[in-house]
């Protein structure tokens, strides 16, 4: 089963990654990202992390992106432009430098892990809810504490942008 | 928490108070609030003068694990005087802008206290990374009093403050970050403990680094000649309050730096390069003097007359004995009064005749006679007339510079004669001779709550002038100290090199 | 039927290498304020996928509670940036980031 | 038995059920609203109307499948598909009852389609996408009154998952799990020696805030009379389905009800005990109940006639509820009917709940609503989490 | 020397003035005028009484009374005690301070009774006292130093003390940083003194001195001793910083009478006199006293001759004087120099009062030229003065002859040169103040006020004065210092005395010559010498030559080089070099900065490829 829902789900998260980035249009790009999202939970259930797949959908996708489209909406963005001009920075720099990102990490990734070491559902079960808040709640409260502050602030600022928004 | 933590934290927490209160009510606030600490830091001087030179009310707790910060504070008799200093000048500096400050006016007593925080700490922190955090915070409310509250060219001279006091500061962090990349701790008693004991072996060239790094940073806020140009654009440019928190507090970092840290830490280094340092104090002295007597400002006239007074207190200290280290510390003191208590009367000038330039004063003896004794006995200070509180001080500084080479006495002494030149020409020009129509219009006398506000200071300048034994004996006991220590270190040194 | 081969650690790696360089390209490529953030996302997403890889790897939790702060940090960095957005668009009346290029209206 | 059989079969006994009962509930919505305000209710198709869900369901799936020109084609046809795909998939982690052995065989399995030890997290994270249904309908329809019914009901989506999801989170702490299934069982207490300890009757009442603010934004969350701003009709024609017709109408219509039904279920399991009784000692009860009614309908299809059609449906459907309640009483049936009653009694009572009000209440402004959400719903959600906690800590 | 005498609560000589001061001078506004000269008489009176109490209960203070009132300033070895001595020098010094001091505190109550600022008058003049008097009674050098500062600022505060009238405060000015030059030698003795007796402290340090051998070269000693006298050249007006008293006759008339003739001035006197213990060690040093004196003494004669003001012939005759003394303590004769002082004290206040008297009577006029014939018209100011006059003239047996005729004495034991020299001076002296004295009382009254003798206020100080000049000589002051100072064993030589009461007595027929008999001729004189006249009437240039080769130079200097060049310029300059050169640096950089937030994402990913890169490269990064 594992391999392929892996492949099932990676595909999907690959396809929807390179559509959102190719995309002219906002909202596409939005829907698509929301794909990769999706289907990383999955590959998150299958690694064995509940809890942030849970949290992957219910913040990033349920949250975050609703933001993201809600706000493209109320700016009605339309579908970007085609380039007047093609930049010089993006086919001679861009490229080869996307390209050469890409074939470092994959080397990088590819030396540091021998193709033996694999993943089996449910070997690992360290990602349920409680053990999670176990650790959240005690090895790392004070970032758990930090961070809430950091949201609370988060919140703070957009009101505060959003007030000057209106005015 | 004991009673320092006390001083150190009341005005943190006075400063957010004042954040929190309506505006209308903070001069009110602020006063009240700067006094209780006033009277809270008055507790400090039976215990330290009990035993000067031990730390007393020392705490000493982590702070932050990795690296090892310790919250290490602790006071004896070289820094009480000048905690004391800080948190009376804060209530009188309240009192002074009560009717200067007229926008922001909460923002405004919100920084004097932030100040007042940041300036206690520097003088209570035993840690080296605290010191520095004390020392930065001083930084931000002198960078908004003058930037937001100052005259016409006041971002000129905060950028220029700002720089200054920044570029010595980093060099500082940077030697610090060296002596606990040595140590491995920032406890100012470890590590002096530690290379006393030869435990932290510095080259020669090291030390001397390092030195200079502490030194500069030091210097540049002392300010010495030739490090001292932003003093006087800062003076011109700053609110009343701000000058005298500027002279009579944030500059004895400097000096107060030197002797605490500077002296013990690196005695060898200290004393190879006093030549050179006592040289260009005594240039300070002259030039400071000189300048300060053709300067048709008032403001920058008192700012140059700092600079040659704070001439007298690095040479005092690398003097290098009890007297010149006495003397030094103990003009500290009086420049903090002193000074102070000029730059609130010029204040006071420039609040009824909105100008600094001597040329718009004349005759005001007349008008306004009580605000002429007064400006006269802090001028007689100030040119360190006997039985006012410069003239134990500079003669201290002078006995002990005589002591440690009769040159630099010679030369000190001549900055002597040049303080009564400018400061009784600016005198006369002010407030002698026939009364202009403008001045007798505009220039009243002192008014009660100016006069309570310079009282105290007038009061200081008679009781430290006449009663010196109370002040000096504590700052005496600690120099002692710190000389004792610098001097072991270097006969170590010398036996070692044997 | 024998069970297909498992999945090798490396596979989850390497499309977490592969969605951080598409949001890389899109972060170059894209000229739309909005979707440039949206592939600022879709990096931290392909952090997330190598924190978690390594958590099972490692038998540890403590990756999760990194992808569970980058999440919040995330929420929070969309909150403020999202609207900071809609102030430029409000000033600016562009979402192009090639038009938005001074501090300074 | 094969673990896959087993759920596909579950799977599809549910699949059926619950559609069924979706479109039933339509038909128990529109008689009820009719009976509150003195009328009839559709009675032509089947007696009392009982068959006019499926002359509905028929009429939509075959009416001229309508792509107006102006939308966003792709979009257009994927926001339904999203809102009612993610309006089923919540419905798979509702527990329904124990832990049962089924009849006959040595197949021991559980009441309800699966259990996830963040099962409670489920239903939220659907509804959550559940937004990019209306608010992409909305969007691709390129029609302002669809626009702004997307944007509204996004909007207030969003607003009101939050009091929704810290409502939750009290339960969540006093049964200290997120298993819909454990936190059943950690009900499953008889206190006072009467009743079953459920959520709303422990620690002085405060989850019966919870619970009251949990169903307050379920209303909002589906869209619901008192809040279904995103489709009133004097301002917004229909709001983000507007442009929508025949099947991909109905999807989205089944999406509310089956929204509806999935957060009354977990109303019931957070709150009100799940399939557990309220009091010990009533396993007697849902035989008497359908029994009962079965009488009743006997009586009036024979004895005291009322319209002269009923002559022989009511009488049918006695002899049906007398022996749903025979079912009932048999021992071996008990254990799997008993608790689907309580649990399923439950649920509409509270699907009752939404249509009595809806036939009762006005709507709000939009800015109220908003306002509703950070004023008041939030800040008393936040509370009763702090005072459950301090409970909860104070107790255990 | 412990003292055989119980305190004698010597404190209370200078306190009780200062008392006088406070009360004054914080009150005063309120108090009235009668009440402000009760306080101000009475305080110092009250002082004068003391004194004598305490010198009565003394007697015969063969040996030093020693009282101390706790430390001042304690810093390691220095340790400095408020110490209050009295010996017979200190004696001789108080009785004449408090004496004369109260004699003009009580004439100075009729002088100012019409000016502003009464109480402030009298507050300064008992700050004066208060300052003296710790001067004089201080046991150690900083105490002195003390009160050496103190009567310096009270003069500043009193020649100023027209403060509308700029020239006044110029000349306040002028003594005060004058006076600062002086102080900075003081100081540096008292420094050198320090570093090498380790002590400040009079006995101590006189102790170690005595046992020292006379230095034969130019040593540390003579060092200390010349710093002393650079210190006595600023306070007693000697060469070449003398300038500022005849400008200090600016201040009310009772204070040039009081702190610039009897008192202040010879507190250089009694300094170098005080050490004498270090001088006498340190023989070039008394040689540069001696010729300091001598110097300034014919100096100021010769300017004395030609000015007008009758306030500036006593002050420069003042400096002159005040030479004769320095010429006695250079020769080693100290009690000479002191007897002189006393008797200075007491014929030159009374000149000074009298001039008062004589002001106060032409209502402000001082220009003798405007005077003439007032003999008849203020008989009893007359009279006072021509006491004074006959005492400063050297006319036996008057007692400045006594005191002068000690000097010559010793001038000629030790370079009978110097003799002749002080003779001449003598001669001069007795010139001078002949011509104000003819010029203002004899002939033809030339001005046009109406004078009118002084209240009885102002004469019966000059009566007591006026007795005292004339007997002072019989004090017997060398012999009643011999306890301090032993007596030179000079002979008494007839000859030369009268030789110098001849000189006196020609100076004085000279005078009566040309100011009575032939009231043109000095005109004609004057004319025939010319340039030197002019040099002279304009006190040789000596202020405009100061003016022009330091003062100038070091504003004008300090201004243009200092602080424009060196401080604005360079350091100022460097500062904002720096700041100019980041800017242009930053204009260089600012260029990678086009706020195209793509392009900076570029730069990123470039630079964490470099570093990925650069890993990979070395290895790392295995997990």
């Amino acid at each position: 089963m594992d391999p392929i829902l892996f492949a099932i789900f990676a595909g999907i998260a690959v396809v929807c990654g390179i559509v959102m980035v190719t995309q002219r249009h906002p909202i596409a790009s939005a829907l698509s990202l929301i794909g990769v999202m999706g289907s990383l939970a999955v590959l998150y259930l299958l690694l064995g992390a509940e809890f942030i797949a849970a949290a992957q959908v219910i913040v990033y996708a349920g949250a975050i992106m609703v933001l993201f489209l809600f706000v493209i909406m109320l700016l009605n963005a339309g579908a970007e432009p085609k380039p007047l001009r093609s930049s010089y920075l993006a086919g001679f720099l861009g490229v080869p430098m996307v390209l050469a990102l890409m074939g470092l990490l994959g080397y990088l990734v590819k030396r540091s892990f021998p193709l033996d070491v694999t993943v089996r559902f449910g070997d690992f079960t360290g990602g349920s809810a409680k053990a999670v808040g176990d650790a959240l709640f005690r090895k790392y409260l004070l970032p758990f504490e930090v961070t809430s502050v950091l949201v609370l602030i988060a919140i703070l600022g957009a009101v505060v942008l959003a007030r000057k928004e209106m005015d | 928490m004991n009673l320092l933590d006390l001083v150190i934290f009341l005005p943190a927490v006075a400063f957010l108070l004042l954040l929190l209160i309506p505006a209308a009510s903070s001069r009110q606030a602020a006063l009240a609030l700067s006094i209780v600490i006033f009277l809270a830091s008055l507790g400090l001087i039976g215990p330290v003068t009990a035993n000067p030179a031990a730390y007393s009310f020392e705490n000493n707790i982590p702070w932050i694990e990795t690296p090892n910060i310790r919250y290490h504070t602790g006071i004896d008799g070289l820094s009480l005087w000048l905690i004391i200093l800080s948190t009376l000048l804060t209530p009188l500096c309240v009192l002074i802008s009560w009717n200067y400050i007229s926008h922001r006016v909460k923002e405004f007593y919100a920084f004097l206290l932030l100040l007042e925080f940041g300036v206690v700490g520097v003088f209570a922190a035993l840690d080296l990374f605290l010191f520095y955090v004390f020392w930065e915070v001083t930084l931000v409310p002198m960078y908004f009093l003058i930037g937001i509250w100052g005259h016409d060219r006041r971002i000129y001279a905060t950028v220029k403050f700002f720089l200054y006091t920044m570029a010595g500061s980093v060099l500082m962090l940077a030697a610090i970050l060296y002596l606990y990349t040595q140590g491995g701790t920032f406890d100012y008693t470890v590590l002096t403990k530690l290379l006393q004991e030869g435990r932290i072996n510095l080259s020669h060239n090291a030390e001397i680094y390092l030195f200079l790094a502490f030194f500069i940073a030091f210097a540049i806020k002392v300010p010495l000649w030739p490090l001292h140009t932003w003093l006087p654009d800062a003076h011109v440019e700053a609110p009343t309050a701000g000058s005298v928190m500027l002279a009579s507090v944030m500059l004895k970092m400097g000096c107060y730096g030197i002797v605490r840290f500077c002296l013990p830490m690196f005695p060898g280094a200290a004393r190879e390069l006093a030549p050179w340092i006592a040289g260009f104090a005594l240039v300070g002295i002259s030039v400071g003097a000189l300048v300060a007597m053709v300067q048709p400002n008032m403001k920058k006239l008192v700012a140059y007359s700092s600079v040659s007074h704070l001439g007298f207190v690095v040479l005092g200290t690398f003097a290098f004995n009890q007297q010149g280290l006495d003397g030094a510390v103990y003009q500290m003191l009086n420049h903090g009064v002193s000074t102070g208590a000029l730059f609130m009367l010029v204040g006071f000038l420039y609040e009824r005749q909105h100008s600094l330039e001597i040329k718009a004063y004349g005759g005001v003896a007349t008008v306004a006679p009580k605000l002429a004794v007064i400006f006269m006995i802090t001028t007689l200070a100030s040119i360190g007339l006997p039985l006012l509180n410069n003239f134990v001080g500079e003669f201290l500084v002078l006995q002990g510079a005589a002591i440690a080479n009769f040159r630099w006495a010679v030369f000190a002494a001549l900055g002597v004669i040049f303080s009564a030149c400018y400061m009784l020409w600016m005198y006369q020009r002010t407030f002698l001779g026939k009364t202009p129509h403008d001045v007798e219009h505009h220039v009243t006398d002192i008014n009660t709550r100016e006069l309570v506000a310079v009282a105290p200071l007038v009061i200081l300048m008679v009781w430290m002038g006449t009663a010196a034994g109370g002040f000096l004996n504590p700052i005496s006991a600690a120099n002692a100290k710190i000389l004792e220590q610098s001097k072991a270190r270097v006969e170590m040194r010398a036996a070692n090199a044997r | 039927m024998p069970p297909p081969p498992p999945v090798p650690l490396v596979a989850y790696l390497t499309l977490s290498a592969i969605l951080f360089v598409l949001g890389v390209a899109g972060f170059l490529i894209r000229k739309n304020l909005i979707t440039m953030f949206m592939s600022i996302e879709l990096m931290l997403n392909a952090v997330n996928l190598s924190f978690v890889s390594f958590s099972y790897h490692l038998k540890q939790t403590d990756g999760h509670l990194f992808t569970f702060f980058v999440m919040v940090v995330a929420a929070a960095e969309a909150a403020v940036g999202l609207a900071i957005i809609l102030t430029v668009f409000k000033n600016r009346a562009t979402l192009m980031v090639d038009e938005v290029d001074s501090l300074k209206l | 038995m094969d673990f896959l059989l087993l759920s596909l079969i579950k799977t599809g006994l549910v699949a059926f059920v619950f559609l069924t009962a979706l479109a039933y509930l339509q038909w128990i919505e529109r008689k009820v609203i009719a009976h509150v305000q003195v009328r009839v209710g559709p009675n032509r198709v089947g007696p009392h109307g009982l068959l006019q869900p499926l002359t509905d369901t028929i009429k939509l799936l075959t009416k001229e499948d309508l792509i107006p020109a102006h939308v966003n084609k792709f979009f257009y046809l994927l926001a339904p598909v999203i809102g009612v795909a993610m309006a089923l998939i919540s419905i798979s982690v509702i527990p329904f009852g124990p832990k049962i052995t089924v009849p006959f065989t040595s197949i021991e399995t559980y009441l309800g389609l699966t259990d996830l030890n963040i099962g409670v997290l489920v239903p939220l994270a659907c509804s959550g996408i559940g937004v990019y249904a209306v608010a992409l309908a909305g969007w691709s329809s390129n029609n302002k009154y669809a626009l702004l019914g997307g944007l509204r009901a996004s909007a207030q989506m969003v607003s009101y998952e939050l009091p929704l999801a810290v409502a939750i989170a009290a339960p969540l702490l006093m049964h200290n799990s997120l298993s819909m299934r454990e936190i059943v069982e950690s009900q499953n207490v008889v206190k006072w020696g009467f009743l079953y300890n459920w959520s709303i009757f422990s620690y002085f009442g405060i989850p019966f805030v919870a619970f009251i603010i949990f169903l307050i934004c379920a209303f909002a969350e589906t869209n619901r009379i008192p809040f279904d701003l995103p489709e009133a009709e004097n301002e917004l024609v229909a709001g983000f389905h507007t442009e929508y017709s025949s099947m991909k109408f109905a999807a989205f219509f089944m999406a509310e009800y089956a929204n509806m039904t999935t957060i009354c279920c977990l109303a019931v399991i957070l709150f009100l005990g799940g399939w557990l009784p309220p009091t010990p000692g009533l396993d007697w009860v849902p035989g008497a109940v359908f029994f009962a009614s079965g009488v009743l309908m006997l009586y009036h299809g024979t004895v005291n006639l009322a319209r002269a059609r009923d002559r022989i449906s009511l009488p049918l459907f006695g002899v049906i509820f007398c022996g749903i309640g025979v079912l009932h009483w048999i021992p071996v049936l008990m254990p799997i009917t008993t608790p689907l009653f309580w649990f399923l009694s439950k649920t509409l009572f509270l699907l009752f709940l939404y249509i009595w009000v809806r036939a009762t209440l006005p709507r709000f402004r939009y800015d109220q609503l908003m306002h509703f959400a950070w004023g008041w719903m939030f800040p008393v959600s936040i509370g009763t989490l702090f005072a459950t906690g301090l409970l909860v800590a104070v107790w255990k | 020397m412990h003292s055989l005498h119980s305190s004698q609560s010597l404190w209370l000589i200078p306190v009780l003035p200062l008392l006088g001061f406070l009360i004054n001078g914080l009150l005063g506004k309120r108090l009235g005028k009668g009440a402000v000269s009760l306080v101000a008489v009475g305080t110092v009176a009250a002082s004068f009484a003391w004194v004598l109490k305490c010198i009565s209960a003394l007697m015969p203070l063969e040996h030093s009374h020693i009282e101390t009132y706790g430390t001042w300033i304690a810093s390691g070895a220095l340790n400095i005690p408020v110490e209050l001595a009295i010996d017979r020098l200190t004696a001789v010094m108080l009785l004449v301070v408090t004496g004369i001091g109260s004699l003009i505190h009580i004439y100075a109550t009729g002088y100012m009774s019409h000016e502003e600022g009464y109480e402030r008058f009298f507050a300064y003049l008992n700050l004066f006292m208060f300052f003296m008097l710790t001067l004089v009674l201080a046991n150690n050098y900083l105490l002195l130093f003390v009160g050496w500062e103190g009567v310096g600022l009270c003069s500043y505060l009193l020649i100023g003390f027209y403060y509308l009238k700029l020239s006044a405060t110029n000349a306040g000015n002028k003594a005060f940083i004058v006076n600062r030059i002086g102080d900075f030698g003081f100081s540096l003795a008292m420094f050198l003194i320090f570093v090498h007796f380790g002590s400040l402290s009079f006995p101590a340090v006189f102790e170690k001195a005595k046992a020292l051998s006379p230095e034969s070269g130019f040593g540390w000693l003579t060092a200390i001793c010349l710093l002393l006298l650079v210190g006595a050249t600023g306070k007693s007006a000697q060469v070449p910083l003398y300038v500022w008293l005849p400008d200090a006759m600016e201040g009310p008339t009772p204070v040039s009478a009081l702190i610039h003739a009897a008192t202040m001035v010879t507190a250089g006197v009694y300094m170098v006199a005080r050490s004498a213990a270090l001088f006498v060690n340190a023989p070039i040093a008394m040689e540069v006293v001696a010729y300091v004196g001598l110097i300034t003494a014919v100096l100021a004669a010769t300017i004395g001759i030609t000015q007008f003001d009758i306030k500036k012939v006593f002050a420069y005759s003042t400096v002159s004087q005040l030479g004769y003394m320095f010429l006695a303590l250079g020769c080693g004769a100290f009690s000479a120099g002191i007897f002189h002082v006393v008797t200075h004290a007491f014929f030159k206040a009374l000149l000074f009062l009298g001039a008062g008297s004589v002001i106060h009577a032409l209502e402000g006029e001082q220009d003798i030229r405007h005077m003439g014939g007032l003999r008849s018209k203020i008989p009893v100011t007359f009279l006072t003065l021509a006491c004074a006059w006959v005492a400063i003239a050297g006319v036996p047996p008057f007692s400045g002859f006594h005191s002068k005729d000690e000097i010559l004495l010793a001038a000629h034991h030790h370079h009978p040169w110097m003799y002749w020299v002080g003779v001449i001076t003598a001669g001069m002296t007795a010139f001078y103040v002949s011509r104000c004295m003819f010029m203002t009382f004899f002939g033809e009254y030339r001005g046009h006020h109406h004078p009118h003798e002084s209240p009885w206020v102002m004469t019966g100080p000059l009566a007591v004065l006026a007795v005292l000049s004339l007997a002072g000589g019989y004090t017997h002051i060398p012999q009643f210092l011999e306890p301090v100072f032993p007596l030179k064993g000079g002979e008494h030589d007839s000859t030369l005395v009268a030789i110098s009461v001849a000189a006196g007595l020609a100076g004085i027929a000279l005078a009566w010559f040309l100011y009575v008999l032939s009231p043109e001729t000095p005109k004609s004189i004057a004319s025939a010498l010319g340039g030197l006249y002019r040099a002279v009437y304009n006190k040789y240039y000596v202020d405009e030559v100061y003016y022009g080769t330091i003062v100038h130079p070091l504003v004008d200097g300090s201004k243009s080089i200092l602080w424009k060049g060196l401080d604005a310029g360079i350091v100022d300059g460097a500062v904002n070099g720096a700041g100019t050169l980041a800017r242009m640096i930053g204009g260089i950089t600012r260029r990678f900065q086009t706020g195209n937030i793509r392009s900076y994402a570029a730069w990123v990913v470039l630079g964490s490829l470099l570093v990925l890169a650069a890993m990979t490269a070395m290895g790392g990064s295995s997990l």
